[in-house]
């Protein structure tokens, strides 16, 4: 096995996408991710790659979009203001059937909000990272190792199914640096793409990249289509992680670095004689509705904990659809809750049991 | 199993706060251990606060933000003054008393009182005082051993930059050195 | 006769007073550390202060008063 | 007798849903000439707009993307960095250029990115029904300056071939109009010019071409034709702003595209 | 009582927002909203107020932003695609407790899509209108004189709660003419704004208008503080019409142009002797959620309606939380679905119950 | 002895976050100062931007709103359409006003909006920790230009004073630096007339500000200064772009505020 | 209670077919019924297609858009080619026969060929044929008083273009008086 | 001898190419009407076009052909 090196999260997820084939980023400086940024400034060049400092996060997208239109792997990486400004340009990716890897290292907010970490941003990412009916993947790495996975996953993905793939962090895992193994390099295949807009050279017709169908029958059936292909999404790309969850009365449910926090909770609740565990979603969409209606027949509660005012929650209670009580445990505005508080929250519920 | 290290280094940004904690990080990863390495600084691009959260142990780390430290190492007053009641029981606390001249009043935990800033000053190794500290750190608890301290100090270096390599042995010499 | 006065809450100790002092009298004090750990400037040799304002001028931290 | 002016082989053989007597169409067709005659069809990569021309994906035989509203020189830059052996021209209106997209023009400009700009500038927003455009004359009525531009309200109108030749990144900015068969000639050469500084790696070009919108003017064609003499030229004078690419192609290796 | 008079719901709102006291208008041409700001653009110059045609839909709501931070009635309006656009100011407005309205006549997405009506921005209006943690009142009118009265009402609850208000409607309810009554003008009563940026006069400390908090103790506490706002205006303005559901076995849950067919389809079947009604939701945020519970206890299905493909079904289930089965049926892209066909999906729903 | 000089009463009594030497700090008394000479605090909004200068609201004792990062433009002309007595003014570093905020800068100049911007050009991203900006020099070294701005790829620095000069709706276009006294009390004198010009209803009026940044240039508060003139000013040139105050007052009614 | 009307009006962007739906629509607003009207365009400016909607009930209207028509006036081709099988059984549908050539062989529907463009024409009326087949549907319905017709001409005739109302009054006859 | 044809289908009946020919040659048919509901142009003269293309160079909706 290869060594492993300390690396920061937002460094590592570079790293990864340049594995992963990636030689075109556009980007705009944005805290906590100026990292990544400021590690394809200084590889992308030497590898004969784009790192591109776009003037806005708005031309940035766009920039994506138009590479991706090309046919080459793109990203692009912001934090929560950034992605908002992105999200016209998000649903434009998702109306075209483009991939193209979005990162959020969300920070705070609303509004100019604050630097530190959040999730506040989930229901953005899994419900509306733009207008119109789309959908976009979306996941959620907790430990850098994972986030290195992530970063090819979304990719392969992105190009199989042509549509947007996002890694939603937050500024603890993109800051904080663990102990990784890289993947190998130049051992990826990638995706033909012969949908592109790169020149037809006359082998065929013109392609067009677009996302105008003037004929509101014509927008539907593209539209139901894409749900089709949603819909198989939901079926075979669920991912989560069960810790503990087997005789669980109580399941907790955290993803990304409140997770993290949550898995301490578990271990000294087990300590303490109480049966919990934690599901971790991975793929915030496709949301592992199934693994969670699932242990709702054993589970006696469900707690979901967030670093937010309470969004996963809901699609949590949609999973669980009343069967069993779903609480809930935020906090919020840069704030990352204490393993101890998230014990709090345990006994409390497992006191009422 | 070895016991974890809960270290929090806190104080004004620019005191290589954040750098100390990778060369502690990187001598529990040589030694296999499970680590992580969290910064924290306020908006100030200078003259701000900085802190940074470093655990090491046997067991996949959870939070990896340090809220009750076994280990804390601070480099200024502000720093001292709201981090000290952190510090669990039992634990130990390192001061660069150039910086600091303030005492603390606790009974339940070990105090170091280090001039980092003056010992660097006066040995030519101005700007690792951080690394004095750290050295402190490791006499006191011997949270690894020698050979991957040495190692963690090779590692953290940017390769660009190894000629500070012998100087942070010798800073941390310093510290180690110091009674 | 003037005189300028620092106010060490505000001083950062930048030195862009110390070197936009035509006359060379205004220096970082070596001891003196605020509260935020900044060495201030201080007037060295306060007979030669013509009170031209020019350290005032340029000190980003307005931490200095003019007097004449 | 031999054929001696025929609908260029890169324009599609569709019927343009343009106005009739909307000079966006000659602009097409201008391009396709010249992507016929440079041999690039199979090379080139345009980009529709937002506005009336947004189907121009439609209209020429070359790969298309349709870019958001504004965005246009984004989504270029990403082509063109993508694939810098394409050839990338985008198309758009006043107000995709100069009003949404301002920013992302003048970035892509002072970046010096390699492609070709085709502005047509009608001096109104003609797709969504005639509001007033950041290229619309004071005085001008409008759906949205129903009493006129007044410019102390709404602002004077921007003349952006002069705007962006302060840039440094720009190789070709030049203004033509297509209201006549001497201008269309004149256009074409721009056009032409355009691709060509591309092809030869000579950075960004922007030819902005003086339309007209017989429809939201509420003019007959030939009227509009006239108005836009009468009105629009004294106000954007037709003209070469700058144009470095002489200089610029005896010396590649220093401005050359990347 | 004043004379009826033939207006488009566009116009209406225009009229509407002046009569309420708005007399600043900031906004950027998109199709189907541009009647709204040509009837602007005729009227403010002469009633002393201000149309400007911002350079862009972000360029308009940070206009409206500062317009509101003076504390005057501003408004927008735009349309799908414009909307993301303005989401990261949204979200600063939310952030910095300034209200404005924002009006939102959908069209078929995601991307630049098309311009018929369409529903299919309910998620990015109810949930994430941006980044970070934050709600903003949503109101759904279904015919051109409730566009009037919300228009009203959206303005004084902005006000009240300092938040933005947004009206979503569709291209259909935006373009079609119906009789209303205008309201007569001058009857307003202006919210005192003690907290607006309006130059300080030496009569007060100054103002500051502001969405960000360093600390994030103090940016969790300024959030919290919102969401209690929030609880009470879930339990005080949650609004909706019901229509035949005192006895219904299926109710249908319907807003806008979509709750216009419902009806029919809800006569059509009472018709056929099914028992159908309908709860139409006036409130999209806050959702009418204890309507919708109270009606679950005597209903025995629920079907949402939508032009999209599928969003506000979600709050409907939340709100019924597994007590009843909840059935989707939507056109997307433009498409106006039938009563007809709605009619088809009641009959077999209530065949199956 | 009298006081000759102090603290201005517009300028609040708090220490600014602002890193030691860093200009930032000499621009702010210079426009507090100018309040206090005009006395208008009563009356003045400014609005903060995103950069470094983002907690300008705090530091100033009139009213401020803090806008989103590029928009203060919009924001400005927001409050300036809805108060047309207070005198508004934006402070933008280069990343706010001549990145992102492009578009609304343009446009808010040519509209000729009453309004007075402060345009603070340091070359840097500052609060962000020193990424290249459209200011950044070619071949200069920042974080995401790590081998020095290559204007191939990077595209080249915008001149902002020149490209506004070219719009219509400007009535004051000056670049002024504060690196010395006498530069400082030339910059005092600029930003005075740019708000001069807003209290005599003269339109749009922008005073670039040659400023440094020493932590991400990477140099003590002195040598930054005189990196400054070594490097900025020559490629900056000093000076008056474009002043029609003069013209303007004599003939108010053409070109009056709005 | 007065039977509904569903009426459908079809053809060229241009043909004032969304004036003659106001009309129509003001027409029933004036005898105090519920009424909407709805347009619907293509996406060009010129030369595309655009119909109108317009529904007069004595009950609340629900949905606006007239899917299935009990009145249809059709001025192009491509409209009636469309629209002519939505028509209910028993409805009426009024053609433009100067613009359609073409018959429509539907029994179950009432067919009126008004050669309204050129009515127009050879009355100096040009631009008046949506008009011209509206007196006809009401000729043929009887809808709402000639008094309501009359008032909904002026009420949609801006206040601007007052001198229109007697040219469209003059339409409006030629319409009702075509046999 | 030169000759233009114009292709009806494309024809929207603008008038440029009217008021582009030198000759004019060139109007609208009074009669006919392609699908779209236009006249199309035609050209009245034939023996009198020189084939200069300025009806083509003009014609936005590239209708012309022109042989010489
Ligand atoms: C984000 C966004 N804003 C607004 C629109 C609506 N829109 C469509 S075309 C257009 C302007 C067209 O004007 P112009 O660019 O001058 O081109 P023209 O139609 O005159 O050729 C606008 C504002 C949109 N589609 N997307
Ligand atoms: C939409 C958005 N994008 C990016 C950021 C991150 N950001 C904060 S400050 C800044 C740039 C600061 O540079 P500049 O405007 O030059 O001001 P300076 O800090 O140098 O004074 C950026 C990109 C943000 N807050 N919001
Ligand atoms: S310029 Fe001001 S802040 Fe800097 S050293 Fe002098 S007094 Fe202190
Ligand atoms: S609306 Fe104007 S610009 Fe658009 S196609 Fe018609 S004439 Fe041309
Ligand atoms: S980072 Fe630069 S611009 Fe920002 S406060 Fe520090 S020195 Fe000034
Ligand atoms: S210019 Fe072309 S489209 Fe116009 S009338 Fe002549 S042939 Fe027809």
């Amino acid at each position: 096995m290869a060594e492993k090196v300390l690396m920061k999260g937002n460094e590592a997820l570079a790293e990864a996408a340049i594995c992963a084939g990636c030689r075109h980023f556009f980007g705009y400086p944005i805290t906590p991710q100026t990292e990544l940024a400021a590690y394809m400034a200084k590889v992308m060049p030497k590898i004969g790659g784009t790192y591109l400092q776009a003037e806005s996060e708005i031309a940035a997208i766009n920039m994506v979009l138009g590479a991706s239109a090309a046919g080459v792997r793109a990203m692009t990486s912001s934090s929560s203001p950034g992605i908002s400004l992105k999200s016209e340009g998000i649903s434009y990716m998702a109306g075209s059937d483009l991939p193209g890897l979005i990162i959020n290292v969300q920070r705070g907010g609303p509004g100019l909000g604050g630097i530190q970490p959040s999730q506040s941003d989930y229901w953005q990412a899994t419900k509306a990272t733009g207008h119109g009916d789309f959908q976009i993947l979306v996941f959620a790495p907790s430990t850098i190792q994972e986030m290195i996975d992530l970063v090819f996953t979304a990719f392969d993905l992105g190009d199989k199914y042509r549509m947007p793939a996002m890694i939603l962090l937050d500024g603890m895992l993109g800051q904080m640096m663990e102990p990784v193994v890289l993947p190998e390099k130049g051992k990826i295949s990638l995706t033909e793409k012969p949908w592109a807009a790169d020149g037809h050279g006359f082998k065929r017709q013109h392609n067009i990249i677009n996302s105008l169908y003037l004929d509101p029958a014509l927008l539907e059936r593209t539209n139901i289509q894409r749900f089709e292909r949603y819909a198989a999404i939901k079926e075979t790309e669920q991912r989560c992680e069960e810790y503990c969850t087997e005789d669980a009365d109580l399941v907790v449910v955290a993803f990304g670095a409140s997770s993290r926090i949550c898995r301490n909770a578990i271990v000294a609740a087990r300590a303490q004689g109480i049966k919990a565990g934690i599901l971790r979603p991975i793929t915030l969409w496709p949301f592992p509705t199934d693994a969670i209606l699932q242990l709702a027949q054993t589970a006696k509660a469900f707690l979901a904990v967030e670093m937010s005012m309470g969004q996963m929650v809901e699609d949590v209670k949609l999973a669980v659809n009343g069967a069993k009580p779903v609480r809930f445990y935020g906090r919020t505005g840069g704030i990352i809750p204490s393993p101890s508080e998230v014990l709090e929250q345990i006994k409390t519920i497992a006191g009422g049991m | 199993m070895r016991p974890d290290l809960n270290l929090l280094l806190a104080g004004f940004g620019g005191q290589g706060l954040l750098f100390g904690g990778k060369v502690v990080a990187y001598s529990g990863l040589i030694e296999g251990r499970e680590i992580s390495w969290l910064p924290s600084y306020g908006p100030e691009m200078r003259g701000g606060t900085a802190n940074c959260s470093v655990c090491i142990s046997d067991e996949p780390i959870g939070s990896p933000l340090v809220l009750t430290p076994n280990a804390l190492i601070v480099m200024n007053l502000p720093s001292l003054d709201k981090f000290i009641d952190t510090v669990v029981p039992g634990g130990i606390v390192i001061i660069d008393s150039t910086m600091i001249s303030k005492k603390v009043n606790r009974s339940d935990v070990s105090v170091f009182y280090v001039p980092a800033t003056k010992l660097c000053e006066d040995n030519d190794l101005k700007g690792l005082a951080n690394i004095v500290l750290i050295g402190k750190l490791f006499k006191s608890l011997a949270h690894c051993s020698e050979e991957a301290l040495d190692k963690a100090i090779i590692k953290s270096v940017p390769a660009s930059k190894k000629d500070l390599i012998d100087l942070n042995r010798r800073a941390l010499k310093l510290g180690i050195d110091f009674e | 006769m003037a005189r300028i006065t620092v106010d060490e809450m505000y001083c950062k100790g930048c030195e862009l007073c110390v070197a936009a002092c035509p006359k060379h009298i205004i220096a970082l004090s070596p001891e003196r550390m605020n509260e935020k750990g900044y060495h201030p400037a201080e007037l060295l040799n306060p007979d030669e202060c013509t009170g031209c304002g020019s350290c005032a001028m340029m000190c980003p931290d307005v931490a200095i008063t003019v007097e004449r | 007798m031999a054929i001696v002016f025929q609908r260029p082989k890169s324009l599609a053989e569709v019927n343009m849903h343009y106005c009739p007597g909307c000079t966006h169409g000659i602009i097409h067709r201008l391009i396709a000439e010249t992507i016929d005659e440079l041999e690039i069809e199979g090379k080139t990569v345009g980009i529709a707009p937002v506005g009336c021309s947004v189907r121009a994906y439609d209209y020429f035989n070359c790969d298309m993307v349709q870019a958001a509203h504004g965005r246009a020189p984004a989504v270029a830059t990403g082509l063109k960095r993508a694939r810098p052996d394409n050839i990338i021209f985008t198309y758009q209106g006043d107000g995709d250029l100069a009003a949404i997209g301002m920013a992302e023009t003048v970035h892509a400009a002072t970046r010096g990115e390699n492609i070709t700009v085709i502005f047509v500038n009608n001096a109104i927003y003609g797709m969504t029904g005639g509001q007033m455009a950041p290229t619309s004359l004071p005085g001008q009525v409008t759906q949205t300056s129903p009493y006129g531009r007044d410019v102390r309200a709404a602002g004077y109108p921007i003349r952006v071939c002069e705007l962006l030749s302060t840039l440094d990144g720009v190789t070709l900015a030049q203004r033509v109009a297509v209201d006549c068969v001497k201008n269309v000639r004149i256009a074409k050469k721009a056009i032409k010019k355009a691709f060509e500084n591309q092809v030869n790696g000579l950075g960004y070009s922007i030819v902005e071409v003086i339309s007209s919108c017989p429809t939201n003017w509420g003019l007959a064609p030939n009227e509009a034709l006239e108005w836009l003499r009468g009105n629009m030229l004294p106000y954007y004078p037709l003209g070469v702003y700058k144009d470095l690419s002489i200089d610029k192609s005896t010396d590649k290796s220093a401005e050359g595209g990347m």
